[in-house]
């Protein structure tokens, strides 16, 4: 799995970009989510308030309720402030 | 219908993007365009602009699509600036060509509506005192739903 | 807000009217432009336009005062064509800067719906089979009543 | 007094533009027009049909019944048509 991730998230976690072997039993953003957050303190504090967060599973937007697969491309991001 | 969408850190010319926009067809009577510039009068230095490469031009062509389907088109250009933008600088340009002058003017600002709103930019504000993320701003959504 | 109002027989440059309309402020966040272009898709072959010098200006300028006073506005540009213009020639630029979006295009729109209506301009058609007279055309003055 | 005319009202005078000593007993736009119609066929054709015809008394569009002087600029002219 590709994770992205944009701006602040982006700092905050200090990578733009990585590779994931997806763990069988997670299958859903949200545990992704949860995942993720037991992989350091970068990760926890950047994606506690799931709130202040948007995704996206293979460039489209979603909810944290979405379906994944070890192929998906995930991004992560603040809410989108426009160009 | 054709729809040009560059994300690209370089600069544009206007009379360029309109010239070839209405050089292709004879009947291309109008062509609305609206250029954002970056705004200097509240302390700001710079804007840096980061998006999500591919998704961002996906979901433009996507909305650029819609657009079509709406109004009577001939022809679609957006360009988006990305990177380190000065106070000043050119940041956006959307340029639609119509044999309409009505249509052109309603798409273009659609366009400019969902760019300001929607569209996978992210926003960081360089000030004399640091740079600081932008959050989503209420208003633009407001003139976005407009169209729904 | 300044308004530069030209009525001339040479072309014009829309990013060279871009920048003199930005350059000035620093709160300058959005300039909307219309492009009027002779469309060529009727066996036309030329427009040949002719004004009432003085009071042409005058009317466009009085418009100009009108959206002004409308919107939120920080400079309008129109350049309006005279003289023979073959197919596919610029014709007319109402170029507006505002530091809202809504009100350069709203302007924008209103100021072109005025042009193409009720300004002092006359225009002849030159076809294979000769040139006439245009009359005055129903559709525009319902575009221009929208504003009233 | 300046008289303008412009696209084909122009063209069936000939002219585009002449001065006329205003005689005192015309004061309307209308009169002018009956007055005009005398001095020849170009001008008597070109002003039969007022319905065609649109005026403006120094650079202000006006109704035929518009009052004029000898100091006055009066254009005669189709309806606009636009740019």
């Amino acid at each position: 799995m590709t994770l992205l991730y944009f701006a602040w998230l982006r700092q905050k976690i200090g990578k733009s970009e990585e590779q994931l072997e997806l763990p069988p039993h997670i299958t859903t953003l949200a545990e992704l989510v949860e995942y993720l957050r037991g992989q350091g303190s970068g990760y926890a504090d950047t994606l506690a308030d799931t709130t202040r967060i948007r995704a996206a599973v293979n460039q489209t937007h979603v909810g944290l309720d979405t379906a994944i697969r070890n192929t998906d491309e995930v991004a992560f991001f603040p809410p989108v402030t426009g160009g | 219908m054709t729809a040009r969408i560059s994300i690209q850190t370089g600069d544009f010319d206007v009379s360029r993007e309109i010239a070839a926009l209405t050089g292709v067809q004879a009947h291309v009577g109008a062509v609305a365009t609206f250029t954002g510039i970056v705004r200097g009068d509240d302390g700001l230095i710079a804007l840096t602009l980061e998006h999500y490469p591919g998704m961002t031009e996906r979901e433009i062509a996507r909305h650029a699509d819609e657009a079509n389907a709406r109004w009577k088109l001939d022809g679609i250009t957006v360009i988006h600036r990305i990177g380190r933008l000065e106070t000043g600088a050119q940041i956006v340009l959307v340029a639609v060509a119509s044999s309409h002058r009505g249509d052109a003017f309603a798409a273009c600002e659609f366009l400019m509506d969902y760019l300001k709103t929607r569209a996978p930019f992210w926003k960081q504000e360089e000030r004399a005192d640091g740079t600081h993320w932008v959050e989503a701003r209420e208003s633009d959504d407001r003139a976005a739903e407009r169209w729904r």
